[in-house]
């Protein structure tokens, strides 16, 4: 609600608005209540945190529990991108390629070391420094492989951001804002590297500030 | 226009709990003017029909999941709500709200159209089905015929799904459902005969009544206790899960082979009408197996009719739909070319005999004594079991359990 | 039984009919993966399909190639023990073993009689779990709904258990040192591993009621994807995969690395080798497995887990090559190594056995359907970690 | 089983014209290899494979190594006499000199049937540039054939004979040989926390250039 | 006959649907949030610097920043700093501390191999998993105050170890003292008696 916009309301008028709000919030609360309940993650795996997040979906931990073990294989119906694994650069652009095709509103787990930053795998010439470089990523979950426990608990995560959206507003999520398509560029293979290796849009590294080690 | 009888007349003699359907109805068409009572009557059977089973849909949602999870160890989903309850709830908030996407490349009227036909001729089907002593919605002669020839049609919704998707995944997956709805409507429709031959009537209610009474008050008349009504029950049934691609048979949506076969390039609420479609056939098809062939609404024996028919017909339609869930909890998926020789070679031959042993059951129909009894029931069984065990020789020529060396 | 006659490795029938043809029509194209509910990861196949039967199949690889080899140049000899952990994710012990013992060779260095049978216990425990959970994923592939690989992904969690408890993590144990074994084992342990290796067979035997004799599974797999011997052993397959065309060719009999001739088991090997046998030597070497280890359990001596010349740090040994392999649970997993004298090696090379299994998928899947392809993939058992490295 | 030298001698018999070399493996586990000449490598191959007493069956594993030139110094004791009419001194001589660059690949051979191996076969190339043919040995072992793909992609070696040469775990369009010890691999540093050595020297590139900036945690 | 193996089949599942409900063996699921797990000593997720006094983490870190975790880490995710001027240790010698000690989570493998490797058993491993976050940059990035935990810490996730590396460390100690002490009475025996001055901390 844009208050400031409006400054000359009567009282009645407020109130008007004030239920419109409620009304709003309710709508807003189960509309967030039923998508944090039944996020329906993609039946997709890279490397060895993909055994981890198999493994969440199994018996002694059953992400089912959260309404999300319906892993569907094709990402038209998921609203979950659990990045489970090294990403290298071969990969890249099917993994944003994927991201394009699911459906908003969509979310983006990079799960272990490989998917935040590459991982111990970084330094390789055909590993891709992070997902993040090319999509959006909403939750981090370190560790390598992050134990099926730390998987639910980045869920849990997931589930409470995903509550805490609101419906309008200038803080609204990116698929209720109206001038976002929600497609990203699809890097392409170039001669020795992805081109463009990075999406600026997305990738926004802080400055690093470092005294001299020599 | 006189109101049309929407559903039989009232049983005076029948108990509180058994007329209160029909109570609640004649209640409610009575608010309308008596012009309007029969257009009445006739949208409340639909809006019921459609809520009751859109329900039970979300229920049976819920149930299969919780049974799959117990069937592997887990409790399945449990923290939506009281137990898990609300989980469908969450699921259906969340498909609604899902971005709707058309695949640019695909044919926009079908890939729209699609699941609409295909959850509506799913639900045509529940016109038909008699839920109760006197709930049937539409009381038609043709019963049987009407409700095979809608289930039938939701093959070619499958079809049109995946042709208009125009995804490889999808082409397969609509060529693999025509198949098997060419190769599994005939010995569904065989397993059938029988029955409206011994019946002598199409009609669901006739069937039912004719499979009333007990022997000694506690052995039913069931088609199922009758050897070729066992026979042509499991028939019957195989031929439901293939027609309602349900594993072992789930082979147009191939999750492990075709993506998600038809349903591939459909999102958000879409998806959910497919899904929603295949839970109605399989209820359907489940609904009709329990008039066929376990009695309808017929209580399993003379003391227990003081429960309502209908709470009849839905327990034995929801042990149906268990067995359907346990099934797929173990089963793993036959190839297109083995689904189609297991139809063609034994399914259709098994129930071509089997009209033979009905009508030799229903000919020696007239044989008393214990001996002749005995007689009638030694040469149905060996009708069913001997074919069977031939024709089933015959089919698994070749595979069977081996044993294996050790190296030196 | 092997031909060694013929002049030229056999290859795939060269003869494949042109995508468009006027009397056939078009032939379908269809890119299965990268990403794919059944390609076990990254795995990508072209196939191309007249109706549902393969006329072609590429595989495409490099999907999950992580540079493996180039960081292990990059690294000192122990930094890339936790990167063989993540070669083949399922069964880090065994590659662990195996660049070990390529270090040992390259180095002179002798585990003791205790570690060698500590490697031996997590050795043939990670045969189990990988074993099992490939028939959880075949049985996946074959369209069951998650049940085997939720039994099979049961008795793993008590596995990783185990593996955690000893070295402190559930699947990048880097357990394995040059010259022997980080952690010793404590009798709780062992315990706790002897319950679960006696209640082993029970689990198998449920698994095998719900799979082994069942018609559906029996018709899905026999037959389908049969190679010959011949054809296997020269397209250097190894493991189950070898084993199921009746080659009784095992590491862990041939090379006798390790204390395996202590032990006493069989080798099973298989007739047709189609998907069945392959599924079931899988079976059965788990049942020898479990023999091994109750033998391993029972004999386990006292003593120290490392070689008294081996030192962490530092290890540069002496300019040379050696290639080392064992006998992992996909077939042999080789680490090629040549130093020059400096703490990191200058070759480091794998020997990866998935990959080298994937070199006769065409000819496994040519003539089949879509859905046979699917499982002949699932019973080669790929990791792809360790086929792109 | 017989040695590498057994072996070449019985090699040199059969095929008299080809160059075979015993490399010394001077590490501990002392397996030596043989080097073979590229013209007749496949033809030696063969018979390695099908020779009754050896009849390697399976090749095991194929692997490319890169030797770029490196420069060694030879020390030489050179007697110089002496120019004053002395008696000649020894002095050392220091020699400079390239080693050629050149790839190889090692080819690790095995027989199943009568479990024996390995026995360790070589191809070198000319150089690393433009003389990189060698002839591939998949028309002998099936197994090589990705393997040979492999090594192509990473080292760029050219197997002449191969049926279908193509990079196997890089994309098509890649221009480099990773593998090369002197590969550069593209510059993403850009944000490097713990960056080291080499790596901090190029990530360096992307810091701002503020002279030792006070560390903000101390 | 036909349908006899998929019957077996069929009982196997009933069996495991029925024993969920009264067997544990055949119903496993930890419920995760709720029932935290039970994690074996060994268990390691992250490491994390050892302090010896919980109170002042920063003043009794053990790490002498000699950089060998820094050099063998292999996927090379901690850097270190040296700090400029030193400070006691426990045993009471002057060492250097680290200035700057960053282990990049996003990075780390955890493979524990900084932990064998250090001679001053200053960095062990951690347990904490529960730790996703929505802070790609400064979440992940641990720094030497986060990553300083008190010994305290050590011993109640790691007893045993724990319990090993103070006796280690106090016999070190105390070898030390004696050295020292002997040191000290060789000294006094020597003609002029000087006490080595005790350490003193720096302000």
């Amino acid at each position: 609600m844009p208050e400031d916009a409006a400054p000359a309301l009567t009282t009645a008028e407020r109130d008007e608005l004030r239920r419109q709000g409620i009304l709003l919030t309710s709508i807003s609360e189960l509309y967030n209540w039923g998508r944090s309940n039944s996020v329906w993650p993609l039946n997709f795996g890279l490397a060895c945190c993909a055994i981890e997040m198999i493994a969440a979906s199994m018996a002694r931990f059953d992400i089912a529990r959260f309404g999300s073990e319906v892993f569907r294989p094709s990402p038209r119906q998921a609203d979950l991108l659990i990045v489970s694994g090294t990403v290298t650069k071969k990969m890249a652009p099917q993994v944003v390629r994927l991201w394009n095709q699911m459906p908003e509103p969509k979310y983006c787990i990079a799960m272990g070391a490989c998917a935040i930053s590459g991982g111990p795998f970084k330094q390789g010439y055909n590993v891709l420094k992070g997902i993040d470089r090319f999509i959006p990523v909403d939750i981090y979950i370190p560790g390598c492989p992050p134990r099926p426990e730390a998987l639910l608990h980045g869920l849990v995560e997931l589930q409470k951001k995903i509550r805490g959206e609101k419906l309008s507003g200038p803080g609204a999520p990116r698929h209720l804002q109206p001038d976002n398509d929600c497609t990203y560029p699809v890097p392409e293979f170039g001669e020795h590297d992805l081109e463009p290796p990075r999406n600026p849009a997305v990738w926004q590294p802080p400055i690093l500030t470092r005294p001299d080690k020599a | 226009m006189p109101p049309a009888p929407i559903f039989a007349t009232l049983d005076p003699d029948r108990a509180f709990l058994e007329r209160a359907p029909l109570l609640v109805r004649d209640f409610v068409t009575g608010l309308f003017p008596p012009s309007l009572q029969w257009l009445a009557g006739n949208l409340l059977a639909v809006v019921v029909i459609v809520l009751f089973f859109a329900s039970l849909f979300a229920l049976l949602t819920l149930a299969e999941r919780k049974i799959l999870g117990r069937i592997q160890n887990r409790p399945g989903p449990n923290r939506t709500g009281p137990a898990g309850l609300l989980q469908p709830l969450a699921d259906a908030v969340k498909t609604l709200v899902k971005e709707d996407i058309v695949p640019r490349a695909a044919d926009q009227v079908l890939h729209f159209l699609a699941p609409v036909v295909l959850v509506s001729l799913a639900l045509m089907a529940f016109a038909v089905l008699p839920y109760g002593r006197h709930l049937v919605p539409v009381e038609l002669d043709a019963a049987v015929l009407y409700f095979f020839a809608a289930g039938a049609a939701t093959e070619l919704a499958v079809f049109m799904a995946g042709w208009a998707s125009r995804n490889k995944y999808s082409l397969l997956a609509a060529m693999r459902a025509l198949a098997q709805l060419i190769s599994y409507e005939l010995p569904l429709l065989l397993s059938v005969v029988p029955v409206v031959m011994l019946a002598g009537t199409l009609s669901t209610t006739g069937i039912v009544a004719a499979q009333a009474g007990w022997t000694y008050g506690v052995i039913p008349h069931w088609h199922v206790l009758t050897p070729w009504g066992a026979a042509g029950f499991l028939l019957f049934f195989v031929s439901a899960l293939a027609e309602s691609n349900r594993s072992p048979f789930d082979l147009p949506e191939a999750e492990s082979e075709l993506i998600a076969g038809h349903l591939t390039e459909y999102s958000g609420f879409k998806y959910a009408l497919f899904f929603m479609a295949e839970y109605f056939g399989m209820t359907a098809l489940c609904g009709m197996g329990v008039t066929l062939f376990l009695g309808g609404w017929q209580a399993p024996c003379a003391f227990l009719e003081f429960i309502p028919s209908y709470a009849w017909f839905f327990a034995k339609l929801l042990l149906l739909l268990g067995v359907f869930m346990w099934i797929r909890g173990t089963l793993p998926r036959l190839r297109i070319d083995q689904l189609t020789r297991f139809a063609w070679k034994f399914l259709v031959p098994l129930a071509l005999i089997n009209l033979g042993t009905a009508a030799f059951w229903q000919l020696s129909a007239g044989w008393s004594g214990p001996a002749l009894q005995l007689a009638r029931w030694l040469v149905a069984l060996a009708l069913v079991a001997g074919p069977f065990t031939l024709l089933g020789r015959r089919l698994s020529a070749g595979v069977a359990p081996r044993t294996y060396r050790y190296a030196a | 039984m092997l031909a060694s006659g013929s002049a030229a490795a056999p290859f795939s029938s060269a003869s494949v009919r042109p995508v468009h043809d006027e009397f056939h029509g078009d032939l379908l194209e269809v890119s299965m993966g990268p990403h794919h509910p059944s390609t076990h990861g990254v795995f990508r196949m072209m196939v191309t399909l007249d109706g549902e039967t393969i006329v072609r199949l590429k595989p495409v690889f490099g999907y999950l190639h992580r540079n493996h080899e180039k960081l292990g140049e990059n690294t000192t000899y122990l930094g890339s023990m936790p990167y063989t952990d993540r070669l083949d994710y399922l069964c880090s012990m065994t590659n662990n073993w195996a660049y070990a013992l390529a270090v040992e060779k390259l180095a002179g260095l002798v585990p003791p009689e205790r570690a060698e049978y500590i490697r031996i216990i997590l050795a043939e425990l990670t045969r189990l779990i990988n074993h099992s959970g490939l028939i959880g994923f075949l049985m996946q592939d074959t369209g069951c709904s998650g049940t085997p690989l939720m039994y099979a992904f049961r008795e793993r969690e008590k596995v990783l258990d185990l593996f955690e408890a000893l070295s402190g993590s559930r699947m990048m144990c880097n357990y394995q040192r040059f010259g022997g074994c980080r952690v010793d084992l404590t009798p709780a342990w062992v315990d706790s591993a002897r319950r679960l290796v006696d209640a082993f067979p029970r689990f198998l035997d449920e698994f095998e009621a719900l799979l082994t004799g069942n018609e559906i599974f029996m018709a899905r797999t026999q037959g389908v994807g049969r190679l010959s011997p011949e054809l296997a052993v020269n397209a250097g397959l190894t493991g189950p995969v070898l084993r199921a065309t009746g080659v009784g060719h095992d590491l862990r009999k041939v090379d006798a690395y390790g204390l395996y001739p202590r032990f006493d088991f069989r080798v099973p090997i298989g007739a047709h080798g189609d998907t069945y046998d392959r599924y079931m030597i899988r079976v059965l070497e788990m049942r020898e497995s479990v023999q091994i280890l109750q033998q391993a359990l029972r004999d386990l001596p006292a003593g120290p887990i490392m070689d008294p010349k081996a030192k962490l740090r530092g290890l540069r040994p002496k300019a040379g090559e050696a290639y080392g392999r064992i006998e992992g649970a996909k077939g042999e997993i080789g680490f090629f190594l040549i130093s020059d004298g400096s703490p990191n090696p200058y070759r480091y090379r794998i020997r990866p056995p998935s990959f080298i299994n994937l070199t006769v998928l065409e000819d496994l899947c040519l003539g089949h359907t879509v859905a046979d392809a699917v499982i002949i993939l699932g019973s080669i058992d790929i990791v792809l970690g360790e086929v792109d490295r | 089983m017989e040695t590498a030298e057994q072996i070449r001698d019985r090699l040199l018999a059969r095929f008299p014209g080809a160059e075979i070399t015993v490399v010394t493996n001077p590490g501990l586990s002392a397996q030596h290899s043989l080097l073979l000449g590229s013209p007749h490598a496949r033809a030696i191959a063969q018979f390695l494979r099908d020779d009754p007493t050896l009849r390697l069956d399976q090749c095991s594993n194929v692997t490319g190594v890169d030797w770029p030139e490196k420069e060694i110094i030879d020390t030489v004791k050179v007697t110089v006499p002496d120019p004053a009419g002395g008696p000649p001194k020894v002095i050392e001589q220091k020699n400079k000199r390239l080693t050629p660059a050149y790839l190889e690949v090692v080819y690790h051979l095995y027989s199943i049937a009568l479990r024996h191996g390995p026995v360790v076969i070589r191809t070198r190339t000319g150089n690393r540039s433009d003389q990189v043919d060698v002839p591939s040995l998949t028309p002998v072992w099936r197994s090589c054939e990705f393997q040979e793909r492999e090594v192509f992609d990473l080292f760029g070696v050219s197997f002449s004979g191969h049926p279908d040469l193509r990079r196997i775990l890089m994309w098509d369009g890649f221009k480099d040989y990773p593998m090369r010890k002197d590969y550069v691999d593209p510059d993403d540093y850009e944000w490097e926390p713990t960056p080291h050595d080499e790596v901090l020297a190029r990530a360096k590139v992307h810091y701002p250039a503020t002279p030792a900036a006070p560390e903000p945690k101390a | 006959m036909l349908g006899s193996g998929i019957i077996k089949g069929l009982a196997v599942t009933a069996k495991n649907l029925a024993g969920s409900f009264h067997d544990p063996a055949r119903y496993v699921t930890q419920e995760f949030p709720e029932v935290q797990p039970q994690l074996p000593e060994n268990s390691r997720n992250f490491p994390f610097l050892v302090a010896d006094d919980g109170a002042d983490p920063m003043g009794t870190l053990r790490c002498v920043a000699c950089q060998i975790c820094e050099k063998e880490c292999p996927p090379q995710c901690i850097y270190i700093e040296k700090s400029k001027d030193k400070k006691p240790d426990a045993a009471g010698k002057l060492q250097l501390y680290p200035a700057v000690f960053a282990i990049d989570t996003s990075v780390c493998m955890s493979c524990q191999i900084c932990v064998e490797v250090c001679p001053f058993d200053a960095i062990k491993m951690d347990q904490v998993f529960a730790i996703a976050t929505t802070d790609r940059f400064n979440g992940l990035l641990l720094n030497r105050e986060q990553l300083a935990k008190s010994n305290q810490y050590y011993h109640s996730i790691h007893p045993t170890e724990a319990t090993e590396v103070d006796a280690r460390l106090a016999a070190e100690r105390k070898a030390a003292e004696e050295k020292a002490r002997a040191a000290a009475a060789a000294k006094a025996a020597a003609p002029k008696p000087a006490a080595p001055p005790p350490p003193q901390p720096p302000a």
